[in-house]
Protein backbone atom coordinates (compact mmCIF):
# COMPACT_ATOMS: atom_id res chain seq x y z
CA UNK A 1 0.00 0.00 0.00
CA UNK A 2 1.26 3.40 -0.94
CA UNK A 3 0.75 6.22 1.41
CA UNK A 4 1.85 9.91 1.22
CA UNK A 5 3.88 11.43 3.96
CA UNK A 6 4.64 15.27 4.52
CA UNK A 7 7.71 16.24 6.31
CA UNK A 8 8.65 19.54 8.46
CA UNK A 9 11.70 20.92 9.79
CA UNK A 10 14.57 18.97 9.70
CA UNK A 11 12.98 15.46 8.41
CA UNK A 12 12.36 17.35 5.08
CA UNK A 13 16.19 17.79 4.70
CA UNK A 14 16.66 14.17 5.62
CA UNK A 15 14.15 12.80 3.17
CA UNK A 16 14.66 15.63 0.02
CA UNK A 17 11.55 17.03 -0.16
CA UNK A 18 8.32 18.22 1.59
CA UNK A 19 6.20 15.72 0.03
CA UNK A 20 7.03 11.90 -0.80
CA UNK A 21 4.95 8.32 -0.76
CA UNK A 22 6.01 5.12 0.89
CA UNK A 23 5.47 1.81 0.55
CA UNK A 24 3.97 -0.22 3.38
CA UNK A 25 2.12 -3.43 3.80
CA UNK A 26 -1.17 -3.03 4.38
CA UNK A 27 -1.91 -3.20 7.63
CA UNK A 28 1.07 -1.44 9.41
CA UNK A 29 1.21 0.52 12.16
CA UNK A 30 2.68 3.46 13.42
CA UNK A 31 5.22 2.11 14.99
CA UNK A 32 6.01 -0.21 12.01
CA UNK A 33 5.85 2.35 9.62
CA UNK A 34 8.41 4.40 11.99
CA UNK A 35 10.95 1.34 11.72
CA UNK A 36 10.81 1.11 7.83
CA UNK A 37 11.63 4.70 7.64
CA UNK A 38 14.48 4.81 9.71
CA UNK A 39 15.69 1.80 8.00
CA UNK A 40 15.11 3.85 4.43
CA UNK A 41 16.57 7.27 6.38
CA UNK A 42 19.28 6.19 8.83
CA UNK A 43 19.32 10.11 10.11
CA UNK A 44 15.76 9.64 11.28
CA UNK A 45 17.75 7.75 14.28
CA UNK A 46 20.27 10.65 15.15
CA UNK A 47 17.37 12.53 15.87
CA UNK A 48 16.10 14.07 19.69
CA UNK A 49 12.58 12.31 18.83
CA UNK A 50 10.20 11.73 15.69
CA UNK A 51 6.72 11.64 16.23
CA UNK A 52 3.81 10.97 13.22
CA UNK A 53 0.73 12.98 13.20
CA UNK A 54 -2.08 11.19 11.37
CA UNK A 55 -5.12 13.79 10.40
CA UNK A 56 -3.62 16.41 12.43
CA UNK A 57 -3.13 14.72 15.84
CA UNK A 58 -0.43 12.42 17.69
CA UNK A 59 -0.50 8.65 16.85
CA UNK A 60 0.23 6.23 18.81
CA UNK A 61 2.24 3.33 17.44
CA UNK A 62 -0.14 0.83 17.23
CA UNK A 63 -3.11 3.26 15.17
CA UNK A 64 -3.30 1.39 11.59
CA UNK A 65 -2.67 3.02 9.03
CA UNK A 66 -5.55 4.00 6.46
CA UNK A 67 -4.59 4.28 2.66
CA UNK A 68 -5.85 8.22 2.95
CA UNK A 69 -4.86 9.08 5.64
CA UNK A 70 -2.29 12.36 5.82
CA UNK A 71 0.82 11.69 7.82
CA UNK A 72 3.46 13.99 9.05
CA UNK A 73 6.74 13.46 9.97
CA UNK A 74 7.43 15.86 13.48
CA UNK A 75 10.90 15.96 14.30
CA UNK A 76 11.58 17.85 17.88
CA UNK A 77 9.15 20.67 17.71
CA UNK A 78 10.71 24.28 18.53
CA UNK A 79 8.24 26.52 18.21
CA UNK A 80 7.80 29.57 20.64
CA UNK B 1 -12.99 32.88 24.79
CA UNK B 2 -9.97 31.82 23.56
CA UNK B 3 -8.09 33.29 20.72
CA UNK B 4 -5.60 31.25 18.34
CA UNK B 5 -3.59 32.52 16.05
CA UNK B 6 -0.67 31.57 13.41
CA UNK B 7 0.61 34.35 11.45
CA UNK B 8 2.62 35.67 8.88
CA UNK B 9 3.10 39.00 9.55
CA UNK B 10 4.55 40.51 12.57
CA UNK B 11 2.68 40.15 16.08
CA UNK B 12 1.00 42.47 18.37
CA UNK B 13 0.54 42.90 21.76
CA UNK B 14 -1.53 45.54 22.19
CA UNK B 15 -4.27 42.99 19.87
CA UNK B 16 -3.75 40.14 22.29
CA UNK B 17 -4.37 42.52 25.08
CA UNK B 18 -7.60 43.54 23.37
CA UNK B 19 -8.89 40.37 22.95
CA UNK B 20 -7.86 39.06 26.78
CA UNK B 21 -9.45 42.43 28.46
CA UNK B 22 -11.84 41.38 30.59
CA UNK B 23 -14.40 43.50 33.23
CA UNK B 24 -14.16 40.98 36.29
CA UNK B 25 -10.57 40.19 35.25
CA UNK B 26 -7.76 41.54 37.94
CA UNK B 27 -4.86 39.63 36.43
CA UNK B 28 -3.73 39.41 33.08
CA UNK B 29 -0.09 37.82 32.23
CA UNK B 30 1.80 38.52 28.45
CA UNK B 31 4.33 36.17 27.78
CA UNK B 32 6.26 37.67 24.54
CA UNK B 33 9.43 35.48 22.77
CA UNK B 34 11.50 37.29 20.88
CA UNK B 35 14.62 36.00 18.68
CA UNK B 36 17.69 36.26 20.10
CA UNK B 37 20.79 37.82 18.69
CA UNK B 38 22.77 34.85 19.67
CA UNK B 39 22.49 30.64 20.85
CA UNK B 40 25.20 29.16 23.19
CA UNK B 41 27.63 32.01 21.82
CA UNK B 42 27.15 32.10 18.24
CA UNK B 43 25.62 34.84 16.50
CA UNK B 44 22.39 34.62 14.67
CA UNK B 45 21.24 36.29 12.13
CA UNK B 46 17.70 35.32 11.35
CA UNK B 47 15.35 32.75 12.00
CA UNK B 48 12.78 30.68 10.02
CA UNK B 49 9.75 29.18 11.47
CA UNK B 50 7.83 26.83 9.61
CA UNK B 51 5.13 24.84 10.68
CA UNK B 52 2.07 22.34 10.18
CA UNK B 53 -0.41 24.48 10.40
CA UNK B 54 -3.98 22.99 10.76
CA UNK B 55 -2.24 20.63 13.58
CA UNK B 56 -0.70 23.87 15.23
CA UNK B 57 -3.66 25.64 15.36
CA UNK B 58 -5.61 22.88 16.74
CA UNK B 59 -2.70 21.61 19.58
CA UNK B 60 -2.32 25.74 20.53
CA UNK B 61 -6.12 25.49 20.64
CA UNK B 62 -5.68 22.47 22.55
CA UNK B 63 -3.27 24.28 25.37
CA UNK B 64 -5.80 27.06 25.59
CA UNK B 65 -8.48 24.63 26.85
CA UNK B 66 -6.65 22.69 28.80
CA UNK B 67 -5.65 25.74 30.51
CA UNK B 68 -8.85 26.93 31.22
CA UNK B 69 -9.95 23.39 32.52
CA UNK B 70 -6.97 23.81 35.10
CA UNK B 71 -7.25 27.51 36.03
CA UNK B 72 -10.28 30.01 36.33
CA UNK B 73 -9.53 31.77 33.01
CA UNK B 74 -11.43 34.58 31.63
CA UNK B 75 -9.52 35.11 28.18
CA UNK B 76 -6.82 33.35 26.69
CA UNK B 77 -5.14 34.12 23.26
CA UNK B 78 -2.45 32.41 21.71
CA UNK B 79 -0.82 34.22 18.66
CA UNK B 80 2.50 32.59 16.89
CA UNK B 81 4.38 34.02 13.76
CA UNK B 82 5.62 32.00 10.71
CA UNK B 83 8.24 32.39 8.49
CA UNK B 84 11.21 34.87 8.03
CA UNK B 85 11.85 36.72 11.77
CA UNK B 86 14.65 39.18 12.25
CA UNK B 87 16.37 39.98 15.49
CA UNK B 88 14.27 40.93 18.37
CA UNK B 89 11.21 40.10 16.42
CA UNK B 90 8.34 38.99 18.30
CA UNK B 91 8.04 34.73 17.86
CA UNK B 92 5.09 34.13 19.94
CA UNK B 93 2.50 36.01 22.33
CA UNK B 94 0.22 34.23 25.12
CA UNK B 95 -2.22 36.64 27.17
CA UNK B 96 -4.26 35.30 29.90
CA UNK B 97 -6.75 37.12 31.75
CA UNK B 98 -7.72 35.88 34.90
CA UNK B 99 -9.88 37.17 38.11
CA UNK B 100 -6.52 36.85 40.60
CA UNK B 101 -2.97 37.38 39.21
CA UNK B 102 -1.12 34.09 40.62
CA UNK B 103 -3.59 31.89 38.16
CA UNK B 104 -2.49 33.97 35.43
CA UNK B 105 0.71 33.87 35.64
CA UNK B 106 0.36 29.81 36.26
CA UNK B 107 -1.34 29.37 33.08
CA UNK B 108 0.89 32.02 31.14
CA UNK B 109 3.72 29.80 31.66
CA UNK B 110 1.93 26.49 31.80
CA UNK B 111 0.84 27.27 28.05
CA UNK B 112 4.49 28.42 26.61
CA UNK B 113 6.09 25.36 28.31
CA UNK B 114 3.55 23.01 26.75
CA UNK B 115 3.58 24.82 22.92
CA UNK B 116 6.80 24.69 23.08
CA UNK B 117 7.08 20.82 23.73
CA UNK B 118 3.78 20.14 21.70
CA UNK B 119 3.11 22.60 18.78
CA UNK B 120 4.54 21.30 15.47
CA UNK B 121 6.38 24.78 14.42
CA UNK B 122 10.23 24.26 13.69
CA UNK B 123 12.52 27.05 13.76
CA UNK B 124 15.89 27.01 11.88
CA UNK B 125 18.19 29.33 13.05
CA UNK B 126 20.60 31.34 10.45
CA UNK B 127 24.26 31.75 11.29
CA UNK B 128 26.64 33.75 9.33
CA UNK B 129 28.17 30.37 8.10
CA UNK B 130 25.43 28.31 8.33
CA UNK B 131 21.83 26.97 9.56
CA UNK B 132 20.54 24.65 12.33
CA UNK B 133 16.99 23.60 12.94
CA UNK B 134 16.58 24.32 16.51
CA UNK B 135 16.29 21.50 19.16
CA UNK B 136 16.81 18.67 16.27
CA UNK B 137 19.51 16.96 17.73
CA UNK B 138 19.58 15.47 21.01
CA UNK C 1 17.55 49.26 32.48
CA UNK C 2 15.18 50.56 35.11
CA UNK C 3 12.62 52.64 34.02
CA UNK C 4 9.80 53.09 36.65
CA UNK C 5 6.52 55.66 36.23
CA UNK C 6 4.24 56.69 38.51
CA UNK C 7 1.46 58.37 36.04
CA UNK C 8 -1.47 60.26 35.92
CA UNK C 9 -2.65 59.23 32.82
CA UNK C 10 -3.71 56.22 31.61
CA UNK C 11 -0.50 52.96 31.55
CA UNK C 12 0.39 51.92 27.54
CA UNK C 13 1.54 47.78 27.30
CA UNK C 14 3.02 48.92 24.45
CA UNK C 15 5.13 51.68 25.88
CA UNK C 16 6.27 49.01 28.51
CA UNK C 17 7.20 46.57 26.18
CA UNK C 18 9.60 48.88 23.86
CA UNK C 19 11.44 49.85 27.05
CA UNK C 20 12.32 46.57 27.90
CA UNK C 21 12.80 44.79 24.47
CA UNK C 22 16.56 44.22 24.27
CA UNK C 23 18.30 41.68 21.12
CA UNK C 24 19.65 38.97 23.15
CA UNK C 25 16.38 38.65 25.33
CA UNK C 26 14.61 35.55 24.29
CA UNK C 27 11.48 36.06 26.79
CA UNK C 28 9.65 38.77 27.83
CA UNK C 29 7.01 38.39 30.42
CA UNK C 30 4.34 41.48 31.01
CA UNK C 31 2.06 41.63 33.98
CA UNK C 32 -1.38 43.90 33.75
CA UNK C 33 -3.06 45.04 36.72
CA UNK C 34 -6.94 46.31 35.75
CA UNK C 35 -9.56 47.18 37.84
CA UNK C 36 -12.18 44.68 38.56
CA UNK C 37 -16.07 45.20 38.19
CA UNK C 38 -16.59 43.48 41.35
CA UNK C 39 -15.03 42.71 45.11
CA UNK C 40 -16.44 39.86 47.20
CA UNK C 41 -19.56 40.14 45.40
CA UNK C 42 -20.20 43.44 45.63
CA UNK C 43 -20.21 46.14 42.25
CA UNK C 44 -17.68 47.91 42.09
CA UNK C 45 -17.79 51.66 40.61
CA UNK C 46 -14.47 52.90 40.25
CA UNK C 47 -11.54 53.02 42.01
CA UNK C 48 -8.90 56.42 43.50
CA UNK C 49 -5.62 55.53 43.97
CA UNK C 50 -3.36 57.86 46.26
CA UNK C 51 0.41 57.33 46.57
CA UNK C 52 2.91 58.78 48.78
CA UNK C 53 4.87 59.82 44.95
CA UNK C 54 8.78 60.13 46.37
CA UNK C 55 8.83 56.90 48.64
CA UNK C 56 6.37 54.58 46.36
CA UNK C 57 9.37 55.72 43.19
CA UNK C 58 12.25 54.77 45.19
CA UNK C 59 10.30 51.40 46.53
CA UNK C 60 9.40 50.71 43.16
CA UNK C 61 12.80 51.31 41.87
CA UNK C 62 13.86 48.85 45.30
CA UNK C 63 12.07 46.23 43.52
CA UNK C 64 13.31 46.71 40.31
CA UNK C 65 16.97 46.77 41.70
CA UNK C 66 16.11 43.47 44.10
CA UNK C 67 14.62 41.81 40.96
CA UNK C 68 17.92 42.85 38.69
CA UNK C 69 20.08 41.17 42.05
CA UNK C 70 17.86 37.96 41.95
CA UNK C 71 17.58 37.11 37.88
CA UNK C 72 19.45 37.97 35.30
CA UNK C 73 17.13 40.92 33.78
CA UNK C 74 17.90 42.66 30.88
CA UNK C 75 15.41 45.37 31.18
CA UNK C 76 12.65 45.96 33.63
CA UNK C 77 9.42 48.31 33.71
CA UNK C 78 7.24 49.10 36.32
CA UNK C 79 4.91 51.73 35.34
CA UNK C 80 2.15 52.77 38.23
CA UNK C 81 -0.76 54.49 37.66
CA UNK C 82 -2.67 56.85 40.58
CA UNK C 83 -5.69 58.88 40.55
CA UNK C 84 -8.93 57.81 39.22
CA UNK C 85 -9.60 54.59 37.63
CA UNK C 86 -12.91 52.64 35.83
CA UNK C 87 -13.36 49.57 35.92
CA UNK C 88 -11.11 47.73 32.84
CA UNK C 89 -8.75 50.15 33.44
CA UNK C 90 -4.68 49.98 33.43
CA UNK C 91 -3.54 50.04 37.28
CA UNK C 92 -0.19 48.64 37.19
CA UNK C 93 1.86 47.16 34.56
CA UNK C 94 5.31 45.28 35.19
CA UNK C 95 7.71 44.30 32.25
CA UNK C 96 10.62 41.92 32.47
CA UNK C 97 12.99 41.39 29.99
CA UNK C 98 15.58 37.94 30.01
CA UNK C 99 17.48 35.97 28.11
CA UNK C 100 15.50 32.76 29.09
CA UNK C 101 11.88 32.76 30.02
CA UNK C 102 11.57 30.97 33.14
CA UNK C 103 13.57 34.05 34.80
CA UNK C 104 11.00 36.28 33.40
CA UNK C 105 8.04 34.85 34.97
CA UNK C 106 9.45 34.32 38.29
CA UNK C 107 10.84 37.96 38.70
CA UNK C 108 7.29 39.91 37.23
CA UNK C 109 5.84 37.47 39.93
CA UNK C 110 7.96 38.68 42.42
CA UNK C 111 8.16 42.69 41.44
CA UNK C 112 4.45 42.70 41.28
CA UNK C 113 4.03 40.84 44.74
CA UNK C 114 6.55 42.83 46.49
CA UNK C 115 4.82 46.20 45.02
CA UNK C 116 1.49 45.16 46.94
CA UNK C 117 3.43 44.62 50.14
CA UNK C 118 5.78 47.62 50.29
CA UNK C 119 4.43 50.62 47.41
CA UNK C 120 2.97 53.38 49.34
CA UNK C 121 -0.04 53.18 47.58
CA UNK C 122 -3.63 53.37 48.11
CA UNK C 123 -6.88 52.24 46.77
CA UNK C 124 -10.04 53.38 47.71
CA UNK C 125 -12.88 50.73 46.35
CA UNK C 126 -16.00 53.30 45.50
CA UNK C 127 -19.50 51.36 45.50
CA UNK C 128 -22.87 52.38 44.68
CA UNK C 129 -23.69 52.61 48.44
CA UNK C 130 -20.25 53.69 49.94
CA UNK C 131 -16.25 53.58 49.72
CA UNK C 132 -13.55 51.72 51.15
CA UNK C 133 -10.12 51.78 51.30
CA UNK C 134 -8.91 48.00 50.12
CA UNK C 135 -7.04 45.53 53.17
CA UNK C 136 -6.70 48.88 55.31
CA UNK C 137 -8.61 46.14 58.31
CA UNK C 138 -8.21 43.01 59.09
CA UNK D 1 8.81 68.84 70.15
CA UNK D 2 6.52 69.32 67.36
CA UNK D 3 6.73 67.23 64.28
CA UNK D 4 4.93 67.44 61.03
CA UNK D 5 2.74 64.41 59.78
CA UNK D 6 1.56 63.25 56.96
CA UNK D 7 -1.37 61.09 56.89
CA UNK D 8 -2.34 58.49 53.39
CA UNK D 9 -5.24 56.27 52.57
CA UNK D 10 -7.31 55.78 55.61
CA UNK D 11 -5.40 57.12 57.75
CA UNK D 12 -6.23 60.79 56.43
CA UNK D 13 -9.62 60.02 57.28
CA UNK D 14 -8.80 58.95 60.38
CA UNK D 15 -7.20 62.19 61.66
CA UNK D 16 -9.18 64.30 59.39
CA UNK D 17 -6.62 65.33 57.20
CA UNK D 18 -3.64 65.00 55.19
CA UNK D 19 -1.01 66.47 57.30
CA UNK D 20 -1.47 67.84 61.32
CA UNK D 21 1.04 68.52 63.54
CA UNK D 22 1.87 66.32 66.86
CA UNK D 23 3.53 66.71 69.78
CA UNK D 24 5.92 64.88 71.54
CA UNK D 25 9.05 64.52 73.98
CA UNK D 26 12.53 65.57 72.07
CA UNK D 27 14.40 62.35 71.78
CA UNK D 28 11.49 60.04 70.91
CA UNK D 29 11.84 57.12 68.92
CA UNK D 30 9.14 55.84 66.05
CA UNK D 31 7.73 52.90 68.41
CA UNK D 32 6.69 56.01 70.78
CA UNK D 33 5.34 58.43 68.59
CA UNK D 34 3.59 55.43 67.26
CA UNK D 35 2.48 54.90 70.82
CA UNK D 36 1.12 58.27 71.43
CA UNK D 37 -0.98 57.99 68.08
CA UNK D 38 -2.67 55.37 68.85
CA UNK D 39 -3.57 56.76 71.94
CA UNK D 40 -5.03 60.04 70.59
CA UNK D 41 -6.61 57.98 67.84
CA UNK D 42 -7.89 55.29 68.70
CA UNK D 43 -9.12 53.69 65.30
CA UNK D 44 -5.37 53.22 64.33
CA UNK D 45 -5.52 50.04 66.42
CA UNK D 46 -8.09 48.90 64.01
CA UNK D 47 -6.23 48.86 61.06
CA UNK D 48 -4.32 45.75 59.83
CA UNK D 49 -0.96 47.27 60.06
CA UNK D 50 0.28 50.71 60.58
CA UNK D 51 3.96 51.62 59.47
CA UNK D 52 5.81 54.98 59.60
CA UNK D 53 8.08 55.93 57.19
CA UNK D 54 10.15 58.69 57.95
CA UNK D 55 12.34 60.98 54.62
CA UNK D 56 10.30 58.17 52.62
CA UNK D 57 11.98 55.50 53.88
CA UNK D 58 10.47 52.70 56.04
CA UNK D 59 11.43 54.06 59.73
CA UNK D 60 12.46 50.87 62.57
CA UNK D 61 10.92 51.40 65.99
CA UNK D 62 14.29 52.31 67.02
CA UNK D 63 14.95 55.36 65.16
CA UNK D 64 14.86 58.66 67.18
CA UNK D 65 12.87 61.47 65.99
CA UNK D 66 14.38 64.71 64.83
CA UNK D 67 12.05 68.01 64.46
CA UNK D 68 12.67 68.19 60.68
CA UNK D 69 12.11 64.92 59.73
CA UNK D 70 9.04 64.16 57.29
CA UNK D 71 6.98 61.90 58.93
CA UNK D 72 4.80 59.67 57.12
CA UNK D 73 1.94 57.42 58.35
CA UNK D 74 1.32 54.39 56.66
CA UNK D 75 -1.57 52.21 56.62
CA UNK D 76 -1.89 48.76 54.77
CA UNK D 77 -0.96 49.44 51.04
CA UNK D 78 -2.99 48.23 48.36
CA UNK D 79 -1.62 49.66 45.08
CA UNK D 80 -1.09 47.40 41.63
Amino acid sequence: MKVHILAFGITKDIVGGSTFEFQIEEGSNVGQLKKHLQQQYPAFEDLASLAIAVNSEYASEELVIKAADEIVLIPPVSGG
Amino acid sequence: MIDIQLLHTPLQVEKCLKRVRHPAAGGIDIFVGTVRDQTRGKKVVRLEFESYEPMAISEMKKIAERATEKWPIQNIAIHHRVGTLEIGEIAVIIAVSTPHRKASFEACQFAIDTLKETVPIWKKEIFEDGEVWVAAHP
